[in-house]
């Protein structure tokens, strides 16, 4: 008998978090690297939780509740952004998006 | 039913240790409301900003003394739950106060020489006002918290109002893609962090840091590989925060795209803030772990120092450099950490000395930049000597501070923790900085060579009296307290983490 | 008293800042009266001062942030005594020779007199933070001299300066704070005070690794072979008040602090670098005599005569012995007037020509007797002969190497012969002949306020070199001290300059 | 008066003149300011007769020291004077010689417009020389050997318009610097051995302290020295030059005075050689060497002070052959009759010059007797004198010298031989002078109307004819009135003498007088023929009197060997190794920074992922660091 | 053993999710997969006793966050897809050596068996049960001023959303 024990959970959330990293290296659409990033965060929540069920606590669920909204707070200010700079420009790829440099 | 069964157990309140947060907060929210409801002119809600700060800053001289006070009482609960008020979630002592002074000073200074942008904002210069308050507010609870949890928040309080401010002015592709970049990368460092927050909250079972820090000095951890990356993803995060080598690669592009008026403020209030974290990460929760993050942090240093400082040598554009030159301040800083907790004071002032400075010399750039509607190559800066002779004068000191040149408060600042690092132990380190300061004055004495030395730029300046003026002061107290450096010491002594 | 020395020139510098923007023509007399004051206070210190004590005199301590044990803690002795006085000498006189300086006269005055404070400083600080603090400040207004009123490469040659020298205090930087913890082991409370770190006990590898911190910070200053190379850029772009300073004043600080700092704090590794040093400085003199030869223009060779100038007093330095330290102490204040001469010199008639290329005249003896006649003066003084100045420096310095140093002592003769190559080279080139160009035979000969500048200066040429005992009497103290630590501390045996000396020495005082 | 004060008084008084005439020289004018520095000479020795009457009298035996202040006391050297009867006697010739010639020089300068000038240096070199033979310590005495040089400089470019003249006061003074080179190793060496530099401390020790060896190599620095200041092998080559100056500067400073302070100092200095005989030995080669090389090119020497500069050479040869065998009484006999009849002889060529408009070609001279007849006896005089004729000075201190060589035996032998030669060379040349200047026929081109010299000139002619007649009188193998002189001077010092008993010393004066006569009568014979039959004289001896007429090409061979070489190197220092290599170095380290800052700017792309990568990168590091090297 | 089938078939498809996110061309899959992976958590949320963090899972994020993006991708109109021609020389080797490294140190440390995810001698072996109650408790006492702070985050992104993105009809900017 196998037990899914909290380091399953958080192994599978380190492979979510690395593939959302990796996402921001590879895609150039703003949009998609964003849902990256809430990948991560969703890596982190599931890594809060997991590990609050082993260790008997409940600190972890709470904390999910401050990722959230911080990940929604940064969905407003982030998609505005990005509307902003589509208003503008007609494209949301960040690679468009290069003078400054060097 | 279920109240009953769980009695609450109410948390201290201390209104006290939250009211310079409360002050921005509430006058945020009014300056948004005030200009919703009566259109005032920008000046009227600029006063209202000042007026924001100043209370703030009196409630935090006050937290001042009343630390004092805490400290040198007898102990007790009583006096153990007004330093860790809210469920020990945030610390009221002297380092956090200190931030506080130093996050409002920087707010105030970089309203003053910004001034012109909230201007030509127009409308928006309130909710611009309101986001300086409001990001203020979030780096002051950064660096008073002594919970990972709070610390995030504060982190993003204050990260995403400078997102805003990156983007705000809206008038053209430096802008957006400085905002962009800027919350882009800013989002990924986040979520690193918290990460971290959550690998450490895993291997320990605490967010707190008093209480990871209790954990750690008790336990022996047999397997600490989830530890450790959980305490390299929350230095990682953080180092993010200070722009040091190697992810300090938003930190050109961000200053030199944002609207100049508020990149001093930016630059300087998350490098407050992270480092003030940072203290709270490694001096307060792993002190345990010296052995393990002391050449980590030597050597973030010393490639900070390196990579910022050969790739200032290169630029044209004074923001970048300015930028790069953070690269290498931060690596400066960082030497001050290697110690332990006996380098934070150290560290404090360089950060109030630094952040002063920085301000500053935005400043000036900021009036160069209102002048050729954006751009700063240096060239824009030829004859600033004859065009403008004090404001040259006062970039020059502040650009011979931030060098490290003695006389100035960037020199004690330097000395500050070039002797800590010593004291630790890493000769290397301070020998490298002290060669890489060499490099500094390589780079910003090319802007001062554009200032005296070369033809005039055909650009007229207006700058304002009041920004000028408070560049001016800057400058001052760059000299001032580079003569008589021990009142800032004896303020920064006290910051050493509990 | 000793701040004062220090407030003087600074306090000078706000009151022309002060001084209103449309009295332009005020600046440069203002500055002039005002940097009289120092001179003034140095001259009542030189009289006061107490013949024969090698202990620090005037000596004012106060603690500045004592966690740190960092101190203002300044005093005067045998060694500093004579660059005290050359400094605050050669100031008024530099100003006095800025008429040329047509644009910026506020700053400019501005800045030589914060240069003065800071020069004061670096030569009175005993705390080796406010000394480094000094050290470098200094560079800032000299980089400024250099880099607005200079001629056409003044801007690389500024940088070059300012870098170059940076780059060299940096590491001494790293030793200062070195030496402060190495008291802190040892005491328990880190101190930069001089006194205190005297009673250090310096494991010798470390000894060694501070004497080339400090050693290469003063190298670079001074500036010894093969580091000189920032010398002529600087001498040949600066304006003629920079380059009386820089060389009279500035290279002085890096002979000065070998003496105080290098022989002073670590014996043991001076003793073990003596032939490092020596070599290097008897290359340095050789090396610089041969390449001034050859230079096509007045200010650069007499830069160039520096580096062989001053490879003497570093010799005199390193040879450990009581004539030759005694040499290199005078020699540094020589030199100041001797080259500070020169280059005065070179920018009288390069206000009248604007040009410095010694192709460009010839027969100027003719047209412009009585400069040719100070010009002639000022270039055997630097030759060395006997009767003025940098014979008394060289010959101590010479004679007193010879018993540590024979073949340096011996290769650095050759020196002697040299100088008087390139000097008279350039002069005959310069002077005699027919004035044959149009250009060089309406020149003016020099007027009296040039006159009323370099005579103090020919004053002092000929009192030094006739009467050194004014301030050998005073000096001679503290070199001896030195030399004692060295041998107390060191098994190196300070030879003794001859008991028949002694006794002729006493004779003749009876 | 009191030596103490008097003797001092002797350098006051002419540098008083020296600084009088240099701030008023202008203001008091022409002839004044030359009466005054004639007055300021004369004062000065007025002042040594006095002082030195006690010697005479032969009281204060030892001589005194008179110290008047410090000046560098840790290597014991003061300002101090050495009264003895070597410094009184030198004091004498200097002043004396010197008075004669500031007085000819009033006559000879006058219309210069730097006529004040002149005499402000002529009474400067009279005070330094001074200084020199009074110097009671080898500083004081490197000094006064420095200040000469200084006024040998200004005096030989006095006429600084004229290239030549400059380019040879430049000579002068830096091949006197390479001689000072020597000196001043010299130096050291005796600091080192005596820890000071005084006379008394170091000659009265210098039998206890010197070993051979040491006393050997300061003595061959000290030859360096004087080589170079006395005009000998192989740093002759600045003399002839300096003839470029005043014919006066010739007379008083390149022939009476500054140039015998090479053998004053080894004079001086007997003390240390007598502890190395080998550096005698070297000094006196080096001296007959000398004399007979430049003998040898004086006489193919056309112009009239080349030959008077090249005799001096050669006689200043013979001095160092006497001091250097120990005969330091005959080499102080010999500098002192050479004073009087060399300046005579400068002094007549001067005139001879002075009345010629300016030309110095003997072959465009000739039967000048007629026109300048007491410049013609006076000089027929000089001429006899130095080519030995019997009863005059050149006899009897030649003669001694030739006697100590002869007497030293061994490798002197060879010494004296060669003096012998060159006494017969000397001869030769200064006959065929005489000749070629006053006997014959014409010369001269139309339009020169020779003249004699106004009596300001003549009248120190007369008096130099006088004692060069009489001069050798004071020290004959019958009355050694020198020796007895300077003895005390040279205490517990062995001074080498001529053979004894008159035979001898008739035998040896028989032969040299047989050389003289035998060069006196060769150059009469051929020289008083006219032109073509001495040009088929000299050519006669084909590439060799060329040879001898280029002075064996020793300019070309230092010129070739030497500047241009070192112009070379010091060229190559500074523009290939200086400035591209060492300062090169220098900008190579920033510009390696740049570069480096330049090449890494492509790190920074502008790309957000990219950034991300270094981010992630960056991550990578700090864990894999925690987790192996720093931690678990 | 139904937590191990349910860990696996969920796991399996949060991992395809997340990789869909990364490596669809069209943003829309992208989105798609995003949700996929989302509600594979808001399951393994209810299997650790989160249920108050499983329900706000769903409605927050897959209800409210997920279709602001599907909004904004149909608004900006970016649905279609992407060029993924790679224009930066070393960027692809780059990611590839740090994908390989991460697996390697991951991977490693797994076999080393190095990673002790929570101390196991921590905790009680009760685990908390997420209830509403429960997660109030916590919030409103000890938390309570994180809870507060919120208001300022929301607030700026309120402010924010509305500075950014607020453009005059007439197209025309208010300053400028």
């Amino acid at each position: 008998m196998i037990e899914v024990t909290a380091g399953w959970y958080m192994s599978l959330a380190a492979v979510l978090f690395s593939i959302g990293l990796l996402g921001i290296l590879v895609r150039r659409n703003a949009l998609i690297m964003f849902m990256c990033v809430e990948l991560m965060l969703n890596a982190v929540n599931l890594t809060f939780v997991a590990a609050g069920r082993a260790l008997g606590s409940l600190e972890g669920q709470v904390s999910v509740f401050f990722v959230l909204v911080v990940a929604a707070a940064e969905v407003v200010v982030g998609l505005a952004i990005i509307v902003a700079i589509f208003h503008r420009r007609e494209t949301a790829s960040v690679d468009e998006l290069s003078e400054l440099r060097g | 039913m279920i109240l009953a069964q769980v009695p609450l157990a109410t948390p201290y309140v201390s209104w006290l240790a939250i009211a310079p947060e409360i002050v921005l907060a509430v006058g945020a929210a009014f300056v948004l409301l005030v200009e919703v409801q009566f259109l005032p002119p920008i000046k009227r809600l600029g006063g209202l900003a000042a007026g924001v700060l100043a209370l703030a800053f009196a409630f935090s001289v006050w937290q001042w003394i009343r630390v004092d006070e805490l400290l040198s009482a007898a102990g007790g609960p009583d006096v153990v739950n007004q330093l860790l008020p809210f469920g020990q979630m945030i610390v009221l002592d002297h380092g956090s106060v200190l931030a506080r002074f130093i996050l409002l000073t920087v707010a105030g200074l970089g309203l003053a020489v910004g001034w012109q942008l909230f201007e030509r904002l127009g409308r928006r210069g309130a909710e611009a006002l309101a986001l300086v308050l409001l990001a203020t507010s979030g780096f002051t609870l950064m660096a008073a918290s002594t919970h990972l949890m709070m610390m995030f928040l504060g982190l993003e309080v204050g990260s995403i109002a400078l997102y805003i401010l990156a983007g705000i002015t809206r008038d053209g592709a430096a802008s957006d893609e400085a905002a962009i970049k800027y919350f882009l990368l800013g989002s990924v460092a986040s979520a690193v962090f918290v990460y971290g927050v959550a690998l450490v909250f895993a291997a320990t079972g605490e967010l707190n840091i008093l209480g990871a820090r209790a954990f750690l000095s008790g336990t022996v951890i047999t397997r600490p590989a989830v530890l450790l990356i959980g305490l390299a993803m929350l230095v990682v995060g953080l180092a993010f925060k200070i722009s040091a080598a190697p992810f300090h690669s938003w930190a050109p592009d961000v200053y030199q795209g944002a609207p100049a008026g508020v990149v001093g403020f930016m630059a300087a209030a998350a490098k407050i803030g992270g480092f003030a974290a940072l203290i709270r990460v490694l001096h307060t929760a792993f002190p345990s772990l010296l052995d393990e993050w002391a050449p980590l942090v030597a050597g973030i240093a010393a490639l900070s120092m390196v990579l910022g400082g050969i790739l200032a040598l290169v630029q044209d554009d004074v923001r970048r450099l300015l930028a790069y030159s953070g690269v290498t301040h931060a690596g400066f800083i960082l030497t001050g950490m290697v110690v332990g907790g006996a380098g934070a004071a150290d560290v404090w002032f360089y950060l109030m000395v630094y952040a002063v400075q920085l301000v500053g010399a935005f400043g000036v750039v900021a009036v160069v930049a209102g002048a050729t509607k954006g751009p700063t190559p240096i060239a824009s800066f030829g004859g600033l000597g004859r065009r403008q002779p004090m404001l040259a004068l006062s970039f020059t000191v502040l650009l011979l501070g931030m060098g490290g040149l003695p006389l100035t408060t960037g020199f004690v600042a330097k000395f500050g923790v070039f002797q800590t690092a010593w004291q630790a132990g890493f000769e290397w380190l301070v020998i490298l900085a002290v060669l890489a300061s060499v490099v500094g004055f390589a780079f910003y004495l090319r802007v001062v060579v554009a200032m005296y030395m070369q033809d005039d730029d055909p650009a007229v300046l207006q700058p304002r009296r009041l920004s000028r003026t408070v560049i001016a002061v800057a400058a001052v107290a760059t000299v001032v307290f580079g003569l008589l450096p021990a009142p800032l010491l004896e303020l920064a002594a006290n910051a050493i983490p509990l | 008293m000793l701040s004062w020395l220090i407030a003087a020139p600074a306090a000078a510098a706000v009151v022309v800042a002060l001084l209103p923007r449309n009295r332009k023509e005020l600046y440069l007399p203002v500055g002039i009266l005002l940097s009289c004051v120092p001179l003034a206070i140095a001259a009542v210190l030189f009289f006061e001062f107490t013949a024969g004590e090698a202990s620090f005199q005037f000596a004012e301590r106060v603690s500045w942030y004592a966690p740190w044990g960092i101190e203002w803690n300044i005093g005067i002795d045998g060694i500093s005594l004579g660059m005290v006085l050359l400094t605050t000498l050669l100031f008024p006189i530099s100003l006095a020779a800025s008429t040329a300086i047509d644009h910026r006269v506020k700053e400019f005055v501005v800045s030589v007199l914060f240069l003065e404070a800071g020069l004061i400083g670096t030569f009175l600080a005993l705390d080796l933070f406010l000394f480094f603090v000094f050290f470098e400040a200094i560079l800032v207004p000299m980089y400024f001299i250099i880099g607005i009123w200079g001629s056409e490469r003044r801007i690389y040659a500024a940088i070059k300066f300012f870098l170059y020298t940076a780059f060299g205090s940096a590491l001494m930087f790293a030793g200062i704070i070195a030496l402060a913890f190495f008291h802190a082991g040892q005491t328990g409370q880190p101190s930069f005070a001089y006194q205190d770190l005297l009673a250090l006990d310096l494991d010798i590898v470390d000894e060694r690794l501070l004497f080339a911190a400090f050693g290469l910070a003063f190298a670079i200053k001074v500036p010894m072979f093969p580091l000189h190379t920032w010398l002529p850029d600087a001498h040949v772009e600066a304006p003629t008040a920079g380059s009386v300073l820089l060389a009279g004043v500035m290279l002085k600080l890096g002979t000065y602090g070998l003496i105080r700092f290098n022989l002073g704090l670590f014996p043991e590794a001076s003793v073990d670098a003596i032939p490092i040093m020596a070599t290097l400085a008897v290359i340095g003199i050789v090396y610089g005599a041969v390449v001034a030869i050859v230079q096509p223009d007045l200010k650069k060779l007499v830069a160039y005569s520096s580096v062989s100038h001053l490879g003497f007093i570093v010799l005199g330095t390193f040879a450990l012995t009581s004539a030759g330290l005694q040499g290199a102490v005078i020699q540094n204040v020589n030199h100041g007037l001797t080259t500070g001469a020169l280059f005065l010199l070179v920018g009288m008639i390069y206000e009248r020509r604007h040009t410095k290329k010694i192709a460009d005249f010839g027969g100027l003896w003719k047209v412009m007797p009585i400069y040719s006649g100070l010009f002639l003066f000022s270039a055997f003084a630097s030759i060395g002969l006997p009767g003025l100045n940098g014979f008394v420096g060289e010959f101590l310095i010479l004679i007193g190497s010879y018993a540590t140093l024979p073949v340096f002592a011996i290769v650095a003769a050759s020196g002697v012969v040299l100088a008087a190559i390139y000097l008279l080279w350039a002069y005959e080139r310069v002077f005699t002949g027919v004035p044959d160009k149009p250009e060089n035979q309406v020149l003016t000969d020099v007027n009296a306020r040039e006159i009323a500048i370099m005579a103090p200066l020919v004053a002092l040429i000929l009192l030094l070199g006739l009467y050194p005992q004014v301030l050998l009497d005073k000096t001679s103290a503290s070199t001896e001290a030195v030399l004692d630590r060295i041998q107390a501390v060191t098994d190196f045996e300070v030879p003794a300059p001859g008991r028949l000396a002694d006794l002729y020495v006493a004779g003749g005082d009876e | 008066m009191n030596v103490e004060v008097l003797v001092p008084l002797v350098i006051v008084a002419p540098l008083l003149g020296a600084v009088l005439l240099h701030f008023l020289g202008r203001w008091i004018g022409e002839p004044l300011a030359g009466w005054a520095a004639t007055a300021a000479i004369g004062t000065s020795f007025a002042l040594g007769a006095v002082g030195a009457i006690d010697f005479l009298r032969g009281m204060a035996e030892h001589g005194s020291t008179i110290v008047l202040w410090e000046w560098m006391p840790a290597i014991g050297a003061s300002f101090e004077i050495q009264w003895d009867p070597l410094s009184a006697l030198m004091t004498l010739i200097v002043t004396g010689v010197g008075t004669l010639i500031h007085v000819f020089a009033i006559g000879y300068m006058a219309g210069d417009e730097r006529f004040a000038r002149f005499f402000t240096y002529l009474n400067l070199f009279a005070a330094s020389m001074l200084t020199l033979v009074l110097a009671g310590n080898f500083a004081m005495l490197f000094l006064g050997w420095e200040l000469v040089g200084l006024c040998s400089y200004l005096l030989i470019s006095f006429w600084y318009t004229k290239p030549s003249a400059a380019a040879a006061g430049k000579k002068a003074f830096i091949v006197n610097r390479i001689g000072d080179f020597g000196f001043m190793v010299g130096l050291m060496l005796v600091f080192v051995h005596f820890g000071t530099l005084s006379f008394d401390g170091v000659l009265d020790r210098a039998g206890e302290v010197l070993s051979t060896g040491s006393a050997t190599a300061i003595g061959l620095l000290f030859l360096v020295g004087a080589a170079g200041k006395s005009a000998q092998i192989p740093l002759y080559v600045w003399l002839p030059d300096a003839m470029e100056g005043p014919t006066p500067v010739s007379a008083l400073i390149h022939a009476a005075t500054m140039v015998t302070a090479g053998v004053y100092v080894v004079a001086r200095s007997a003390a240390i050689f007598q502890e190395a005989p080998a550096a005698g030995m070297a000094v006196a080669t080096i001296g007959a060497t000398t004399a007979l090389w430049a003998a040898s090119i004086a006489i193919a020497q056309t112009d009239i002070k080349k030959v008077l500069a090249y005799s001096t050479v050669s006689q200043l040869g013979y001095m160092f052959l006497a001091v250097g065998l120990g005969g330091y009484v005959a080499g102080i006999f010999h500098l002192m009759t050479h004073a009087f009849f060399k300046a005579l002889l400068f002094l007549g060529a001067g005139s001879v010059i002075h009345g010629m408009a300016d030309e110095q070609d003997m072959t465009k001279m000739g039967g000048l007797a007629r026109h300048m007849p007491v410049t013609a006896v006076t000089m027929g005089v000089a001429t006899l004198a130095i080519a030995g004729f019997p009863l005059l000075s050149g006899f009897w201190s030649k003669d001694e010298i030739l006697a100590v060589a002869f007497a030293a035996g061994g490798f002197a032998s060879v010494l004296y031989v060669i003096g012998l030669v060159t006494a017969m060379l000397t001869a030769f040349y200064m006959t065929r002078l005489w000749v070629m200047v006053f006997g014959g026929g014409s010369r001269w081109d139309d339009g020169i109307h020779p003249h004699e010299s106004p009596r300001v000139m003549t009248a120190p002619l007369v008096v130099l004819a006088v004692l060069s007649v009489g001069g050798g009188l004071i020290n004959t193998p019958f009355r050694l009135g020198l020796e007895h002189f300077l003895e005390p001077a040279f205490e517990g010092i062995s001074i080498a003498h001529p053979p004894e008993g008159i035979g001898m010393f008739l035998l040896l004066a028989a032969i040299s007088v047989g050389a003289g006569l035998v060069g006196i009568a060769m150059g009469g014979f051929i020289y008083s023929r006219p032109r073509e039959v001495w040009m088929r004289f000299q050519t006669g001896f084909g590439r060799l009197w060329e040879l001898w007429a280029s002075a064996y090409r020793v300019d070309d061979l230092y010129g070739a060997s030497l500047v241009v070489p070192g112009r070379k190197v010091s060229e190559a220092l500074a523009f290939r190794v200086d400035l591209p290599v060492i300062d090169g170095l220098v900008n190579g380290v920033g510009r390696v920074f740049k570069e480096t800052g330049a090449r890494s700017r492509v790190i920074q792309t502008g790309y957000v992922r990219n950034y991300g990568a270094a981010f992630v990168a960056g991550l990578l590091l700090v864990i894999i660091w925690l987790l192996t090297v720093g931690g678990a | 053993m139904i937590e191990l089938v349910v860990f696996v078939v969920m796991g399996g498809a949060a991992i395809v999710g997340a990789l869909a996110v990364i490596f669809a061309k069209n943003p829309v899959y992208g989105a798609l997969g995003l949700l996929g992976t989302l509600f594979s958590l808001g399951v393994f949320y209810v299997m650790n006793l989160a249920h108050l963090v499983a329900a706000v899972q769903v409605i927050v994020y897959a209800g409210a966050v997920l279709t602001l993006f599907l909004f904004v991708i149909m608004l900006i109109g970016v649905d279609k897809d992407e060029d993924t021609a790679e224009s930066l020389r070393f960027h692809r080797p780059l990611i590839g050596g740090l994908a390989v490294i991460t697996l390697l140190v991951g991977g490693g440390l797994a076999l080393g068996g190095r990673f002790d995810w929570v101390p196991s001698a921590a905790g009680p072996e009760t685990p908390p049960n997420g209830t509403v109650e429960a997660l109030a408790a916590r919030l409103f006492t000890d938390w309570v001023l994180a809870f507060e702070v919120t208001a300022l985050l929301l607030t700026i992104a309120a402010a924010g959303a509305i500075v950014l993105a607020y453009f005059r009809r007439d197209g025309s900017e208010p300053v400028e």
